[in-house]
């Protein structure tokens, strides 16, 4: 039981690494940064299996089991203390978190290898690990979202770490200034929820809300408007219409980053607080709606940007965009479990295209742009079989990881508790048109012949220390999924079984139930009798499969059959084409309404304006005044001893008049 | 009452030893007038330690009094600290050093004349946060005006004359019209029985308390506002607060330093210490407009620092923004907020300090404030710009940095009694991440632009020092509030208690059902719980009961 | 009529005469004598209201040794006649009707005092106060202000030297 | 006479006759002295200020109305006669220096400040408005020579001339408003005046009219507008310690009639009065502080300060109380001390021939003369009001006065007013410290005399400011 | 039978004359006449006050009155004289250096 009474060891090793590799490293060689930086997380790795094993020996009565190391915040009613929390949900995120961050970190030791800033480089993921870990095991709204602006903050930081591009800065700028935008709403929301429930700890507030009514899905009860703030952080965090602009300009960070920050974990954070309020949620109809809404719309919306993207990071941006949106419609439509599942899933395949992409790109010397690849396939192997089976697993096809995630969401937004026909349609467009792109971003990459000049550019597999990690998330990637397959014969789905406590607790009874009865429902609905056969069946030649399939075939047609077929597809669509390839205009609609019109109301009209013209006009106005009376009040002072003495008898005669009123008034 | 010992008195008074030690050295010999300085503030800032063993955390009154007779006619020398003041002083002690260390190399003109106004600053500070007596607090406040007019005037940049006499005369006339207050309540303060007249602060707060002092509205409402307008242009209140980008523009760093991390608290100290418990009444009607001036002083002062291109003057208008939120935090009148507001100037004190001691430091190097003329300094001197950026952080309110703890207590607190105020608020923690992540970007990201800063050195030994003394103390201040929390929270307390007394009489006026005796809050109250209803219904409609009685009474956070 | 109010009447009327003529005549020499003129009517008077020392001072003092004064720095400086520059606005337009307004003001009050109805002559103890009486009062009651006087005298004679001797 | 009383008498006056004494010592010693040990005299002089002091406990010792109630020497003339013959010793002392560089030591000079603080003092304890108005007349007539005691100088004659004429005009209307006062009462003995009109039902309007008169009299000697009129020249053209004197001690003495006038023989006349104050104190202050703000001439600047504050004293006049009279009669000291101070520095600064006035001549004298400045700067804070001076401390028992009898609103006016008298002092004190030094003289060290003179004002200031509270119980 | 008022009111006229005197005569001398007019008036009511109340007061009053007179005669001409020496001039209006 030693770490679970010393969860902080899990935080602290992390923060060590990054405190003793950003004061000291930059002086000290790579071997010992990659000794700290990759050390220390492999540590906390290690205490995370610890932890494991220790935490299956807890009896279900101490889940969640609260460890408090000290008060953090008091003043008055409000009291924050620094304490940790594990339940099973934590112990996912935990095991995810730190298993692909420790991958990252391995393959950064090779990305990064010839990078100046390596000790900073390092120190500043470890610290993300740590603000990562932080949001995780944290028991209260607070210590939430310490984790989350930390990790919002080391994403700015490894962003721009790239400082001297303009670019690379910008972007860091904007991806923090974007989620703050979302914090705004997170934060008033934790502001509700403490005077509405006199807490900030999840215990307290799912206690008291636990004997309380689901709120009608038609007005904004309290619970409803926690929730909807709370979400708006979410959105933010996670890249959701209508803030996910940060995300693709976020791929100016270094390819690493993006796997870890902008795909596995931190972009997940939303989800993973959605999955926590679950208590809070699932009273708030209105508010699943719109999560679930926003969660399907953001899936399809950012998806067919992806198709037309020829940045490979900028498709898997767009991309990770996409599935965020799917882990959202999960939770949104009551299948928590299942957009946790996603997440994890996508964590493995997601991280995976990430690293592979960069790989490919340090196979070919840093181009990003597809339309410079293309018949790679024989260079890179590793890389490309990885990076095969990663777009297999996104794609939906059956037996790889992704399918069994995004198929879970995808019933349960047709027949779960909170259906809704419509966002399963959105949905499931969206993951026809994932394959799609994904198998294009194939195609372009590795088939067909170079497009890049072979004479300057000679193309090298990526050292061990890159590849292996592309290996191990390969392997996740595809069998990260089989703890859902036995559902697919009617069997119970360990993952969901596994996380099924935390959801139970707190649920409304009857989501509860139907929560369990999730897949009979879904299947019901698909109408089909019950046997394992058909069960299977049903399952691979669902509604996901056929679209991911058709996206593959169409990406085939379009990248290999008829390569010529895009750009006829081009010219007949024009405007559409025009709009989807410039991301319908967004950052210059933004920058037009909102951004552009700020600064100018703040230069001209508050400072210029208000400011100088206004206050200061007046202060020195009044000033002016004071001497101006005072050149007249001199005039007087003529120097004519008459005028002085006309003063004189005007004194006289004023005050013996004054005197003689006033006496007459008596 | 007044205990033995004279720990004040000498905390107060210690600086001027320096000053006299320096007085008698020759205007030439600026080592050792330097050493002096600096050995005098640190042992007072030793010294200032001692306080907080002395201090009783329990307590909500005034400690380690002392009480002289001086003038006579209700004019006494009376020193004492609580919760809000300890921790006032001891910013004061701690930023003083840091500002002589900073001018140790930069201030080459008239060096004698510059420290000796430091320490007189200081000593007038400290006056200002120990005295209990009306006069002598006026005595102090004044004469924090001086040295600091000629800290601008003399050492400061270009425009200083103006910026000089522009600072002077603004808090003037808010003082002036404070010393008629004072004076008025001086004659009120005999009261009904005919007591003595006296300008001591806690026996007049016990007559006002005891209703022996009556008051009518108007009354009040003209002494509140003479009090409030002085600490108002002080702090600076947002329409009041023109001339604080201009003395900061001009004034030198330790004078920046200074000014802004201790002497715009002395506004803020003020309001929490005279305004709000010595006129309940005319608080609770004054409270929505200086509410909404308070926001109006957050989102502008954000807006405004956005768009400035004279790093110095961004950071000036931050300053705005960021004491918004303290005055905001004191009238949302509840323990939550007050408890942050203090924490806050704490903060801001520390956190703006630093970032105009790092401004400084980009002067000494490039004598210039123009943001145009940096630019990608983060690969000359790597330190130094980490420690800004650590800074910067700081001051945008990232948890869990110090800054963090003090916005989010206003914001809680205030939220429970005004639930728009808070929102409104809250954007400005957006804006602050725009304006300083913008301005960290133009300075120290990106490639060089201008030739001069291809090889700037990093930041020198003492530089390093002073920094990290400072990033220390933000660290610190975000994790281990509790410390100073629980020694202010009895004081904080104690501001509210009139406001309690009035609660607690309308309680006991309606009857028990906590809604029906918030009805009669609403309606026995004045202005503000009204409006706070209002805007909560405008915002939430049906909002939750349990939490709206808490909401009404203006000292929520109190009665738990 | 009685002889008294004749009599008041004549000087009276000599004595305002003198004072309008004192404003009017151009070359100061004329001023003076239009002064002298007052004076004297004025010690007539003072006569009429039975202070004979205080007449006799009037025409010594006064009339004598101080105006003669006057003429004498009259003609050291042989004063030509004023020429009437009226650079002063304010006393061109202001002066004369605030004067006058002064005038009736004053007037006006002293007539309808109380204090003025009594009789100044012909009434009741109408005895002519006695030089002696005057002196005694003089240095007993008014002793230290006579002292001072004398002082004043001696600033008066010292300001004199100081200021009109040559300066070497 | 009794001889007992007649000694009482002598002691009860005992500073007047010491001051006469050595004055009539000096102007005889003045022919036997030669050109070059003038400077003696002055010395001489200043003993006698000393002495004169001295005297001023043997009347206390034996304090009481002297020569059938003519003069009294109470606490309150006692105190008026410190604030003069110091100020009359700090004047001397600024002097000597000033006639050497002026090239007109005389022993005449001093003799004659010295029978001015006589006469003031007489004015000070007069209790009879005849002996007031000779007194009023000794301090009026030596200062009206002393004005013009540069004679070379145009601007000196000037001074003199419209000083003589106004102040002849203005004593004319006092003198009017005497004899009203006499035609209503009877008497011109303050006590009797008093409880004749107390008696009365309601005031004779004569002794309206007289109150009028007097008012016009003595406001001029006080300056208070609007007759105020005249002192900008006089002070500007006067020799400038000539200029301290007449700054500082005549309006005290003044005032201390005033206070017996008004209170005691008007007491029961109050609120008529208070309004003609209450005006005149607003028009006063403004017309001070606003005409003041436009002056680049150091010493008229500073003679328009002196009207603004004649406008404070006039709001601590106006509370016509203990507390209030208290008041008048710090403020009056302190004010005494600092005006000096600030005049006494400009006698220095000036030199030959009064060129260096302008505020252009004062700029980086922080450099050049740190000592001098600082004290200089001290006078400027002081009489701009600023906390732990005496400035601060007098206005502030003014102001609390004031509003002790609920005059608020000339407080807050007065308030103001004293923000907007902020920026003329502190341009003089940029000039000093914010400007770059003027090169173009060299300074000059300064006098021995003149030291000790601006030492005492300087401690005297800050004395006032921070332990007011063994001359508030004398006041 | 004349009143007081008789005399008072003479006073008063004189007085008011004597003031119109010295606002409008420009030769610094004729000026000064102007006030030992404005003198005489004062002694005259005084005189006049004495004979109403009987008393002897008044008329030592008139005595200091005159002596005090003399004296600012004496001065006064003697700073005439010194005017007249430096410039040229007796008008008032042309001694106007000190100004504003």
């Amino acid at each position: 039981m030693f770490i679970l009474h010393h969860l902080w060891i899990i935080l602290l090793l992390p923060l060590a690494g990054a405190a003793l590799n950003g004061v000291l490293g930059a002086k000290w060689p790579k071997a010992a940064v990659n000794a700290i930086g990759i050390g220390s997380v492999s540590l906390s790795f290690l205490c995370v299996l610890e932890l494991i094993r220790e935490f299956v020996h807890l009896g279900a009565s101490q889940v969640p089991y609260f460890q408090k190391y000290f008060n953090w915040i008091s003043a008055g009613r409000f009291n924050v203390d620094f304490a940790l929390q594990v339940d099973q949900l934590t112990i996912v995120m935990l095991l995810v978190v730190t298993f692909v961050s420790l991958l990252v970190h391995i393959y950064s030791s090779g990305y990064m290898a010839h990078e100046g800033g390596y000790a900073r480089f390092f120190s500043f993921m470890n610290l993300f690990v740590f603000f990562m870990l932080t949001l995780v095991l944290s028991t209260n709204l607070i210590l939430m979202f310490v984790g989350w602006e930390g990790v919002g903050l080391c994403s700015y930081l490894l962003i721009g770490f790239w400082f001297l591009k303009d670019s690379a800065a910008d972007a860091g700028k904007k991806a923090f200034i974007t989620t703050r935008i979302g914090d705004f709403g997170f934060t008033v929301g934790i502001l509700l929820a403490f005077w509405a429930f006199n807490s900030v700890d999840f215990g307290t507030i799912f206690q008291q809300v636990a004997n309380r009514p689901a709120e009608s899905a038609a007005g904004f009860g309290t619970l409803t408007t926690i929730c909807l703030l709370l979400f708006a952080g979410a959105v933010g965090k996670s890249a959701q219409i209508p803030l996910y602009v940060w995300l693709p300009d976020a791929m100016e960070g270094p390819t690493p980053v993006s796997a870890l920050i902008h795909a596995a974990t931190m972009v997940t954070a939303g989800v993973y607080m959605v999955a926590r309020m679950h208590p809070l949620f699932s009273r708030a109809p209105l508010a699943m709606f719109f999560v679930a809404a926003v969660g399907a719309a953001t899936a399809f919306y950012s998806a067919t940007i992806g198709v037309l993207q020829t940045d490979i990071k900028k498709v898997l941006a767009y991309s990770t965009v996409s599935q965020l949106g799917y882990m959202f419609l999960g939770c949104g439509v009551g299948a928590y479990a299942a957009g946790i599942f996603h997440l994890m899933t996508h964590a493995f395949f997601k991280g995976l295209l990430f690293l592979a992409a960069g790989s490919v790109i340090h196979a070919i010397g840093g181009e990003q742009d597809m339309r410079k690849m293309g018949g790679l396939r024989k260079k890179i192997p590793v890389t490309y079989w990885t990076m095969l089976l990663a777009t297999l697993a996104i794609a939906g096809i059956p037996g790889f990881a992704g399918f069994f995630s995004k198929d879970e969401i995808l019933e349960a937004a047709r027949g779960g508790p909170h259906a809704n026909v419509w966002l399963w349609l959105l949905g499931l467009v969206g993951a026809g048109i994932t394959s799609f792109y994904m198998f294009r971003l194939i195609f372009l990459t590795f088939f067909g012949k170079p497009r890049y000049d072979e004479k300057t550019v000679h193309v090298h597999e990526s050292p061990r220390n890159m590849t292996v990690p592309l290996m191990i998330l390969a392997f996740f990637s595809v069998v990260g999924g089989w703890l859902a397959a036995p559902h697919l014969i009617g069997g119970t789905d360990y993952f969901e079984a596994f996380l099924h406590p935390v959801f139970a607790s707190y649920g409304l009874p009857a989501a509860v139930s139907q929560q369990e009865s999730l897949a009979g429902a879904a299947s019901e609905a698909a109408g089909i009798a019950h046997s394992p056969g058909m069960e299977l069946l049903h399952s691979v030649t669902g509604w996901p499969v056929i679209v991911a399939v058709l996206g593959l075939l169409l990406a085939w047609w379009f990248y290999i059959r008829k390569p010529g077929a895009a750009k006829r597809a081009k010219e007949s669509l024009g405007g559409l084409y025009r709009l989807v390839w410039n991301k319908y205009y967004v950052d210059e609609i933004y920058g037009a309404l909102i951004i552009r019109p700020l600064l100018w109301i703040s230069t001209n009209v508050l400072w210029h304006g208000v400011d100088e013209t206004l206050i200061d006009g007046a202060v020195n106005g009044t000033a002016r005044v004071a001497r101006e009376a005072g050149g007249q009040l001199r005039e007087i002072q003529s120097g004519n001893a008459r005028t002085y003495a006309t003063w004189v008898v005007v004194g006289a005669v004023g005050f013996s008049i004054l005197l003689f009123a006033l006496w007459m008034v008596r | 009452m007044p205990a033995g010992n004279h720990l004040l008195t000498v905390v107060t008074f210690l600086p001027m030893l320096g000053v006299l030690a320096i007085l008698f050295l020759k205007s030439t010999d600026h080592v050792w007038i330097r050493r002096i300085a600096l050995a005098a503030s640190a042992a007072e800032f030793i010294i200032s330690l001692f306080l907080l063993r002395g201090f009783n955390s329990a307590d909500p009154g005034f400690q380690l009094q002392e009480l002289h007779d001086w003038i006579g006619r209700g004019i006494r020398y009376h020193l004492g600290i609580d919760g809000i003041s300890l921790f006032l002083v001891i910013l004061t002690t701690f930023l003083t050093p840091l500002a002589i260390l900073c001018s140790w190399e930069s201030i080459r003109k008239n060096v004698k004349g510059f420290f000796i106004s430091l320490l007189v600053i200081e000593t007038a500070m400290i006056g200002v946060f120990v005295s209990l007596d009306l006069f002598l607090f006026f005595v102090f406040w004044e004469l924090t005006l001086i040295p600091m007019y000629f800290i601008v005037g003399v050492w400061g940049h270009d425009r200083r004359i103006y910026a000089a006499i522009k600072f002077i005369l603004y808090t003037m006339f808010g003082s002036i019209l404070m010393l008629v207050a004072i004076l008025w309540l001086y004659n009120l303060s005999p009261g009904t029985r005919g007591m003595a007249p006296t300008f001591d602060f806690p026996e007049i707060l016990a007559r006002l308390g005891a209703g022996l002092i009556p008051l009518s509205g108007t009354t009040e409402l003209l002494l509140f506002a003479a009090f409030f307008l002085a600490f108002a242009i002080k702090v600076p209140v947002f329409p009041l607060h023109t001339w604080l980008p201009d003395a900061h523009t001009e004034a030198p760093t330790a004078g920046s330093v200074i000014l802004a991390g201790v002497m715009l608290k002395l506004g803020t100290y003020g309001i929490l210490r005279f305004c709000v418990p010595l006129f309940p009444h005319a608080v609770l009607r004054a409270a929505p407009i200086i509410g909404t001036l308070a926001i109006i002083g957050i989102v502008y002062g954000a807006l405004v620092a956005t768009v400035q291109h004279d790093l110095k003057r961004l950071v000036a208008y931050t300053s705005v923004s960021h004491l918004g939120f303290v005055v905001l935090g004191i009238f949302a009148l509840n323990a939550i907020s007050i408890q942050g507001a203090v924490y806050q100037m704490l903060n801001h004190g520390v956190s703006t300090g630093a970032l105009f001691l790092v401004v400084g430091m980009l002067y000494d190097r490039r004598h210039t404030h123009e943001i145009k003329q940096f630019g990608g300094l983060a690969t000359p001197m790597p330190v130094l710009m980490a420690f800004f950026c650590f800074i910067a952080l700081s001051s945008l309110a990232l948890p869990p940095l110090n800054g963090f703890i003090g916005e989010f207590l206003i914001l809680i607190g205030t939220f429970g009694t005004h639930h728009t105020w808070a929102v409104w608020a809250t954007s400005g923690a957006v804006l602050s991440a725009i304006y300083l992540l913008w301005a960290y970007q133009r300075v120290a990201f990106g490639k060089i632009t201008v030739e001069k800063n291809q090889k700037l050195p990093d930041a020198s030994l003492r530089e390093k020092l002073i920094l990290a003394t400072l990033a220390a103390v933000i660290i610190f201040m975000g994790v281990a509030s509790p410390l100073f929390t629980h020694r202010m929270a009895a004081s904080a307390g104690n501001v509210l208690r009139p406001f309690n007394q009035m609660q607690n009489a309308m309680r006991a006026k309606a009857n028990h059902h906590a809604a029906l005796a918030a009805v009669t809050a609403r309606a026995r109250h004045p202005e503000p719980a009204r409006r706070g209803g209002r805007s909560e219904a405008a915002t939430h409609g049906s909002l939750f009961v349990p939490a709206s009685v808490s909401m009404l009474s203006p000292s929520a956070g109190l009665n738990p | 009529m009685t002889l008294p109010v004749i009599l008041f009447f004549i000087c009276g009327a000599f004595a305002v005469a003198g004072a309008i003529l004192l404003i009017l005549a151009r070359a100061p020499i004329h001023s003076a004598l239009a002064l002298i003129l007052v004076m004297v009517s004025l010690a007539i008077l003072y006569l009429l209201l039975g202070a004979e020392f205080i007449a006799a001072v009037q025409i010594i003092v006064y009339a004598g040794a101080i105006m003669v004064l006057f003429v004498f720095v009259i003609m050291l400086l042989n004063a030509g006649v004023e020429n009437r520059t009226n650079w002063s606005k304010m006393a061109k337009y202001a002066g004369l009707p605030l004067g006058i307004f002064l005038l009736l003001e004053i007037a006006h009050w002293v007539w309808r005092s109380s204090v003025g109805a009594r009789m100044a002559n012909g009434g009741a103890s109408q005895a002519a106060f006695s030089t002696r009486a005057l002196s005694m009062q003089l240095f007993q009651q008014y002793l230290f202000p006579f002292e001072a006087t004398s002082i004043l005298i001696l600033i008066a004679i010292l300001g004199a030297l100081v200021l009109a001797k040559r300066s070497e | 006479m009794m001889p007992a009383s007649q000694i009482a008498n002598l002691h009860r006056v005992a500073p007047e006759i010491v001051l006469c004494a050595v004055g009539i010592l000096v102007m005889l010693l003045d022919p036997f002295v030669g050109a070059a040990k003038q400077r003696v005299l002055g010395w001489i002089a200043f003993a006698g200020t000393l002495l004169a002091l001295a005297a001023i406990h043997v009347a206390a010792h034996d304090a009481g109305p002297a020569y059938s109630n003519l003069v009294f020497a109470d606490g309150f003339s006692l105190f008026v006669h410190v604030i003069v013959i110091g100020a009359a010793a700090l004047a001397i002392l600024g002097s000597i220096n000033y006639l050497d560089q002026e090239g007109i030591q005389r022993g005449e000079y001093y003799a004659l400040i010295l029978f001015a603080t006589a006469g003031m003092g007489i004015l000070g304890g007069a209790n009879e408005l005849v002996t007031a108005f000779i007194g009023l007349e000794m301090s009026s007539i030596s200062t009206y020579i002393l004005a013009g005691f540069r004679k070379r100088a145009l601007k000196s004659n000037e001074a003199s001339l419209k000083y003589f004429i106004l102040g002849s005009f203005a004593t004319a209307f006092f003198l009017y408003g005497i004899a009203m006062v006499y035609g209503a009462t009877g008497s011109t003995e303050i006590s009797r005046i008093q409880a004749v009109l107390s008696g009365l039902p309601h005031l004779p309007d004569l002794a309206v009219l007289g109150l009028g008169l007097i008012f016009v009299g003595l406001g001029f000697k006080v300056v208070v507008a609007p007759f105020q009129i005249y002192a900008p020249d006089v002070y500007e053209g006067a020799p400038t310690p000539v200029t301290a004197l007449l700054a500082s001690a005549p309006k005290a003495a003044t005032f201390a009639l005033m206070l017996r006038i008004f209170f005691v023989a008007f007491g029961s006349a109050s609120s008529l009065w208070f309004w003609a104050i209450w005006v005149s104190a607003v028009l006063t202050m403004f017309v001070g502080n606003l005409a003041a703000l436009v002056q680049s001439n150091v010493k008229r600047m500073l003679a328009y300060s002196s009207i603004a504050h004649a406008g404070y004293i006039m709001v601590a006049f106006i509370a016509s109380t203990d507390l209030g009279i208290a008041a008048v009669l710090f403020y009056l000291a302190a004010y005494a001390l600092m005006k000096m101070g600030a005049f006494l520095v400009i006698t220095h600064l000036g030199q030959q021939g009064e060129q260096r006035l302008n505020i252009k001549d004062y700029g980086g004298l922080g450099m050049r003369q740190p000592v001098l400045a600082a004290c200089f700067s001290l006078f400027l804070l002081s009489l701009l009001g600023l906390p732990a001076t005496a400035g601060f401390l007098g206005k502030f028992f003014a102001f609390q006065a004031a509003l002790d009898s609920r005059v608020i609103w000339l407080v807050v006016i007065a308030a103001i007013n004293s923000v907007i008298g902020a920026y003329y002092y502190l341009r003089v004190i940029i000039a000093m410290y914010f400007w770059e030094p003027s090169t173009d003289y060299s300074p000059t060290a300064v006098a021995p005399a003149l030291t000790v003179a601006l030492t005492v004002a300087a401690i005297g200031t800050l004395y006032l400011g921070i332990f007011p509270a063994r001359v508030l119980v004398l006041a | 039978m004349v009143p007081v008022s008789y005399y008072l009111v003479l006073s008063g006229v004189l007085f008011g004359l004597g003031v119109i005197a010295f606002i409008f005569k420009r030769n610094i001398i004729t000026i000064f006449m102007a006030i030992e007019l404005m003198l005489n008036a004062v002694n005259l009511a005084f005189v006049a006050f004495a004979r109403a109340w009987n008393q002897l007061d008044g008329l030592v009053f008139v005595f200091f009155v005159i002596v005090v007179a003399a004296a600012e005669a004496a001065v006064g001409l003697a700073i005439v004289i010194v005017i007249s020496n430096n410039r040229r001039s007796l008008n008032v209006e042309d001694v106007n250096l000190l100004k504003f």
